[in-house]
């Protein structure tokens, strides 16, 4: 609710009391737009940070609200840059979550999206790049040092392949599965029956 | 074995026990005792794996602890259990523990020098027959007195001396426990990288 | 490191951007910093998946150097469900008491976050009276799942009595949340929109209850614990870690709190009916176990504080909001997250207008937190590995999902 | 023969030192039959007393209050499969939890629980006992290794470690006890016998001699005789949340219950000679003070007092059985044992009444050796007791913290004590 406050806001100075003063009119904003009864969309959003980045980068980068949340949406050649310059400059300083979504009718088949959070600003945002199925994408281990396991997830259950990372290998499915469960091209009750016969020994495969 | 030697046996033990029962089976004892002491060095030098052989080294050392209880020497025999089988066996069981057995247990049992450790352990056992043999005279049967006092104390006075008098063997008692403080040391000095 | 997490208490917390980028490697993989003064061969040792100490199926691969730690890899995945898998192929609502399977200690905060990010999605809000039985249900559950891990906790350092005086307290919460949906652990109480059930006759009693009977048994395991000569030993300068290296790790909850950094998610960014009530968030200095130990017993004080607080202004009102009776949020993507009792707790939902997610993401606290497990018990021995997995508290239902 | 029976019971010295064979062969039987039941009951009472400690009811179903869950027990480990590990080494496997027990059981004895109630009197005896528990270690550390797996190794190599660095400890603790007995005499002893009849002589418990010297002296032995036995909270050994059961983590069945036996007969054994040592070993308390025949009549009836308090707690027990049916038969067995304990009541006090009051050889050295054993067995059982006591308190020590503590603690502290002692003495005497 808070992240409805236009970026950049000034950083709160010592006040959880603060924030909560500005989630309510946040809250109130929704109420009457829920009154409105208008489906959300994307608006654009405008900041100084995103017109410095745009300055910057020009027409890679898109930023958008959605619910009032920020995000990014940038071009993958950009993507190590944005995510150094977001945590060493504008001190989004935690990384959140790293995850991917799979839109297999796309042509570019995978959004690869990096939750970051600023304990400074008190604020979300989120970064947003596409993929194409076999494309590899820069590791931001390096950056913040969470992307690790959260990279391998993602490679385990998407199969997108970080490059430079330490030590890219599944991490919830074992080492020998076939197969990528979180595509949409797997199917729910789809698995690797053979690892199964193989490792645990149980010929039915399940 | 020597008929004089289970005569010895069995006239100490009847004459330290007094009017009570006679103890018969103290030759069986012996010889058991004996026979387990040299059954366990010999499997010490003979066995492949140096668990086993610190086992059967532990065997050995309680033989001669029993040994020594049958001569009343109980300090010695106590000492016995407690320094060799208790205290340094558990350290030589946890160093073996760190070997890697494989690599021990693969490596040449007897080196090249075996014959030399052969010649030697002839004539030390020479030297025992001989001892053995000519002592007969020197030790009569029945010269295994029971001493005055206990055990232990005749070792402290040895040790330490009587009130006023310095012991038989203090000096190179302290010599002995001085040479240990130095081992220790080393040792110390040699694991620690700085102290 | 515990200078640098005094430096990062709350007037600093603005400068915590600044540290170096830390680069992890598979750790069995390293080289040794130093080369030992005797040589010494590594001992490569597999802690778990069963073993009475990692709560649960984690499989920690050690590498010791006699007792010491040289390094750590955690396996994970032995309790992997696919349960954003399974998200993708039900309907919003039935996918509701899957994610109390999660987390299955803190169910309560796990239906709250899901339930919350739909409504999000959604753009409705809870009635007031559904928040607020929200937060004393969820407060409640955060006060179990403390209890819970303090009693395995302390079985794991080797004080087995406290797992029984935690156990014996946490199971009135049960009860009271068996009263209350009929469940005790996987309680489903939460649905889309607020709450299905209205609270039983008594509810609040039993809850004020549970307040004054609660209080001084908390007291009571501080007594047995706190000052114990070796529970102190055992704790202290145990798992240090930085609240330079927590941000950098991404961890959050106590872990993050006791190494100084004051940052709670009820307090920075107030979802349900937090921010109506006034509670301390308490932080550590050190960043070690006792620490990370101290935090929790605080935050169990303070979850009475607002248990109480909205036990006593309980609304009165609807407890459901007008949620349609299939669910089809517009197309679109959000994420909400929650401070569950083990950290944040975030579901990134993106929806493609059909009545089924198109995507849903669980960001577990317990899995990122467990990341930082390497960097805590490097140059530890091999008990406080045990003392370390305990106090990161880990349900591995989260980890693996 | 039955004149050779007979001949002992006018004895005052030990079966060994009187050359008795048939006396101490049946001490043997009786101390080995004897501590085999005590770590039975042991195990019962543990469970029980820790569940209390810890608001639960430990067993409750095999037999009235769980009574026969020991028995139960006991059959389950015994039929239970033998495994041994393929990659285990057989032989030494089988061999370990042997020496455990015979080290633990051969300690007994020398335990004097009588003026000649023991097998027999070394002049050594203190020596002994330390000597024969150390080899219990060997058991231990051969148990790990034979096991082939890494947490048992560890379990053993943290074990001889541990054993080897409180034996130090507890060895100057023992000495600086030894030393009190040369106090008054001038000679000092170390046969177990000796070192009581030193406390009777010289009219005060060890512990209470040059006040806090043993005490303190005492607690060290406390603290390291913990250690030593690898009990809570010294279990650096089996640690069940570090090295899932250390030494023993292979071991199932038979075996492991052998190794169960050894490690509650070493606490038997460690708290008797606690008892010998500093709280005066078979005396009954104020031997000196209280010693006429009255006193001594009355001190006569304590054991058929305290089994008859235990008949009457079983009673009561069996009277607030549930009137459920499925109570019935608890309720029955636990009068039984109730009739059972108030028998033995009986019976002792009959001893005790015949013993006292008549001339007659067997009842009243029976009488006398009832007393001393049954204050030897309730001094060694409050041990019993403070072993489950802290297990249930304290964590655990980590293995550093645990040397640390016997090395750089409890070392320097026995050593000062056992100083201070010898110069105490020798301004005293």
């Amino acid at each position: 609710m808070a992240e409805d406050v236009k970026a950049p806001a000034p950083p709160p100075p010592e006040g959880e009391k603060k924030m909560v003063a500005e989630a309510r009119p946040a809250a109130a904003a929704k109420v009457a737009a829920r009154a409105k009864d208008e489906v959300p969309v994307p608006v654009p959003w405008t900041s100084p940070l995103v017109e410095k980045y745009r300055n910057q980068y020009g027409s890679g980068l898109e930023a958008l609200i959605y619910l009032g949340q920020n995000y990014f949406i940038v071009d993958r050649s950009l993507i190590p840059d944005i995510l150094r310059l977001l945590r060493d400059e504008e001190q989004f300083d935690y990384c959140v979550d790293i995850t991917a979504v799979h839109y297999p009718k796309r042509e570019r088949q995978f959004d690869v999206l990096w939750n970051l959070y600023s304990y400074a600003r008190n604020q979300r945002v989120r970064v947003k790049t596409q993929i194409a199925d076999g494309d590899s994408i820069p590791s931001s281990v390096s950056i913040w040092p969470t992307a690790n396991w959260l990279e391998r997830e993602v490679y385990d259950m998407f199969g997108i392949r970080f490059d430079g990372h330490p030590d890219l290998k599944r991490i919830l499915l074992p080492d020998g599965w076939k197969g990528h469960p979180l595509r949409k091209d797997y199917g729910i009750l789809q698995q690797d029956k053979e690892w199964v016969q193989i490792n645990l020994g149980i010929e039915s495969g399940q | 074995m020597n008929p004089g030697l289970h005569q010895a046996l069995i006239a100490v033990d009847t004459t330290s026990i007094g009017p009570g029962m006679a103890p018969v089976a103290t030759p069986f004892f012996f010889y058991l005792l004996s026979g387990l002491a040299i059954a366990g060095g010999f499997l010490v030098s003979t066995r492949r794996n140096p668990v086993h052989c610190a086992l059967a080294l532990i065997v050995t050392l309680i033989a001669v602890a029993n040994l020594y209880l049958m001569l009343y020497a109980p300090f010695v025999a106590a000492v016995q259990i407690m320094v060799y089988a208790g205290g340094i066996m558990v350290l030589f069981l946890f160093v073996i523990m760190l070997v890697s057995i494989e690599r021990a247990s693969r490596d040449r049992r007897f080196n090249r020098f075996w014959p030399v450790g052969l010649a030697t352990a002839c004539g030390l056992m020479a030297l025992f027959v001989s001892a053995f043999v000519k002592g007969r005279a020197l030790f009569p049967d029945r010269m295994i007195a029971i001493p005055e006092g206990s055990n232990t104390q005749q070792v402290a006075s040895m040790l330490y001396g009587e009130a006023g008098r310095m012991g038989q063997y203090t000096f190179a008692f302290e010599i002995a426990s001085l040479l240990l403080l130095v081992a220790i040391l080393g040792a110390v000095i040699m694991t620690k990288k700085k102290i | 490191m515990s200078a640098a997490a005094k430096d990062d208490t709350k007037e600093n917390a603005n400068d915590i951007s600044g540290h170096a980028p830390h680069a992890i490697a598979s750790p069995l993989h390293l080289q040794t910093p130093e080369k030992p003064y005797l040589d010494s061969n590594e001992l490569i040792i597999n802690m778990g998946p069963q073993h009475p100490a990692t709560h649960g199926v984690l499989r920690v691969i050690l590498r010791l150097d006699g007792e010491k730690v040289l390094g750590t890899e955690c396996v994970i995945g032995y309790l992997h469900r696919g349960v954003e898998k399974i998200a993708e192929n039900r309907t919003y609502a039935m996918f509701n008491p899957y994610v109390d399977r999660m987390d299955y200690v803190a169910a309560v905060s796990n239906g709250l976050g899901y339930c919350e990010a739909v409504e999000k999605l959604l753009n409705v809000e809870a009635p007031p009276r559904a928040d607020y039985i929200r937060v004393i249900l969820t407060e409640l559950n955060r006060m179990a799942s403390h209890q819970l891990w303090l009693g395995t906790h302390a079985l794991d350092i080797g004080a087995m009595t406290p797992l029984f005086y935690t156990f014996r307290d946490r199971e009135e919460i049960l009860k009271i949340f068996e009263k209350y949906c009929g469940a005790r652990l996987t309680t489903h109480a939460f649905r889309i929109g607020g709450c299905l059930y209205e609270t039983y006759a008594g509810f609040e009693k039993d809850v004020q209850n549970f307040l004054t009977f609660v209080a001084p048994k908390i007291d009571e395991y501080e007594e047995l614990l706190t000052t114990n000569r070796i529970w102190l030993e055992r704790t202290k300068n145990v798992g240090v870690i930085s609240g330079e290296d927590c941000v950098a790790l991404g961890v959050t909850g106590p872990v993050l709190r006791a190494s100084g950094v004051k940052w709670d998610l009820r307090k920075a960014q107030p979802y349900a009916a937090y921010s109506k009530f006034d509670f301390e968030i308490p932080t550590g200095e050190n960043g070690d176990t006792y620490d990370r130990y101290l935090v929790r017993m605080e935050e169990m004080r303070q979850s009475l504080r607002i248990i109480e607080q909205a036990v006593n202004s309980i609304p009165e009102g609807p407890i459901m909001a007008k949620v349609p009776k299939v669910i089809k949020p517009p197309v679109g993507e959000i994420y909400h997250s929650i401070e569950a009792p083990k950290g944040e707790l975030g579901y990134f939902i993106v929806s493609d207008g059909s009545t089924q997610p198109y995507r849903v993401r669980v960001r577990p606290p317990s899995f990122v937190n467990l990341q930082a497990l390497d960097r805590m018990v490097r140059g530890l021995l091999v008990a406080d590995v045990i003392a370390v997995i305990g106090t990161i508290d880990i349900v591995l239902g989260e980890v693996d999902r | 023969m039955p004149n050779f029976i007979m001949s002992y019971l006018g004895s005052t010295v030990t079966p060994g030192e009187a050359g008795n064979q048939f006396w101490a062969l049946v001490y043997v039987l009786i101390i080995f039959a004897g501590v085999s039941l005590a770590v039975v009951a042991m195990n019962w009472f543990e469970r029980k007393a820790l569940a209390h400690f810890q608001i639960r009811l430990g067993p409750m179903r095999v037999g009235p209050h769980g009574l026969l869950q020991p028995i139960a027990d006991a059959l389950k480990l015994m039929l239970k499969e033998d495994i041994i590990p393929a990659e285990a080494d057989q032989f030494v496997f089988w061999v370990a939890p042997l020496i455990g027990l015979l080290a633990a059981f051969t300690v007994y004895i020398v335990i004097p629980f009588g003026p000649s109630q023991a097998v027999s009197d070394m002049n050594i005896g203190v020596l002994f006992m330390l000597g024969v528990l150390s080899l219990g270690v060997l058991g231990i550390v051969v148990a790990g290794w034979a096991s082939n797996s890494h947490y048992p190794l560890m379990g053993a190599l943290r074990s001889s470690a541990q054993m080897v660095s409180y034996e130090v400890a507890m060895g100057l603790a023992v000495v600086s006890a030894v030393l009190m007995t040369s106090m008054r005499t001038g000679t000092g002893t170390l046969s177990m016998i000796g070192i009581v009849e030193s406390q009777q002589q010289q009219g005060v418990w060890f512990i209470f001699k040059f006040f806090p010297l043993g005490f303190v002296a005492f607690v060290c032995f406390v603290i390291a005789m913990i250690a030593e036995t690898n009990r809570a909270p010294f279990d650096m050994a089996e640690a069940e949340s570090e090295l899932t059961a250390g030494y023993h983590t292979e071991y199932s069945g038979l075996r492991w219950s052998l190794f169960m036996l050894a490690e509650y007969a070493a606490m038997i054994a460690v708290s008797s000679i606690a008892v010998t040592l500093w709280l005066g070993g078979w005396l009954r308390p104020f031997p000196n003070l209280l010693h006429a025949p009255a006193w001594d009549f009355i001190f006569s009836l304590f054991p058929s007092l305290t089994f008859g308090a235990l008949a009457a707690v079983a009673v009561v027990g069996a009277m607030r059985m549930p009137a459920h049916s499925y109570f019935q038969v608890q309720r029955i067995g636990l009068a039984v044992f109730a009739a059972l304990l108030g028998l033995i009541a009986l019976f002792l006090l009959v001893i005790a009444i015949a013993g006292r009051s008549s001339d007659a050889t067997v009842a009243a050295r029976l009488c006398e050796g009832i007393d001393c054993v049954y204050w030897f067995v309730l001094k060694v059982s409050l041990f019993m007791y403070l072993f489950i006591w802290c297990r249930a308190t304290w964590p655990r020590y980590r293995f550093d913290q645990l040397m640390r503590v016997g090395w750089k603690v409890l070392l320097p502290i026995t050593l000062v004590v056992l100083i201070l002692t010898a110069i105490v003495g020798v301004i005293v005497s």
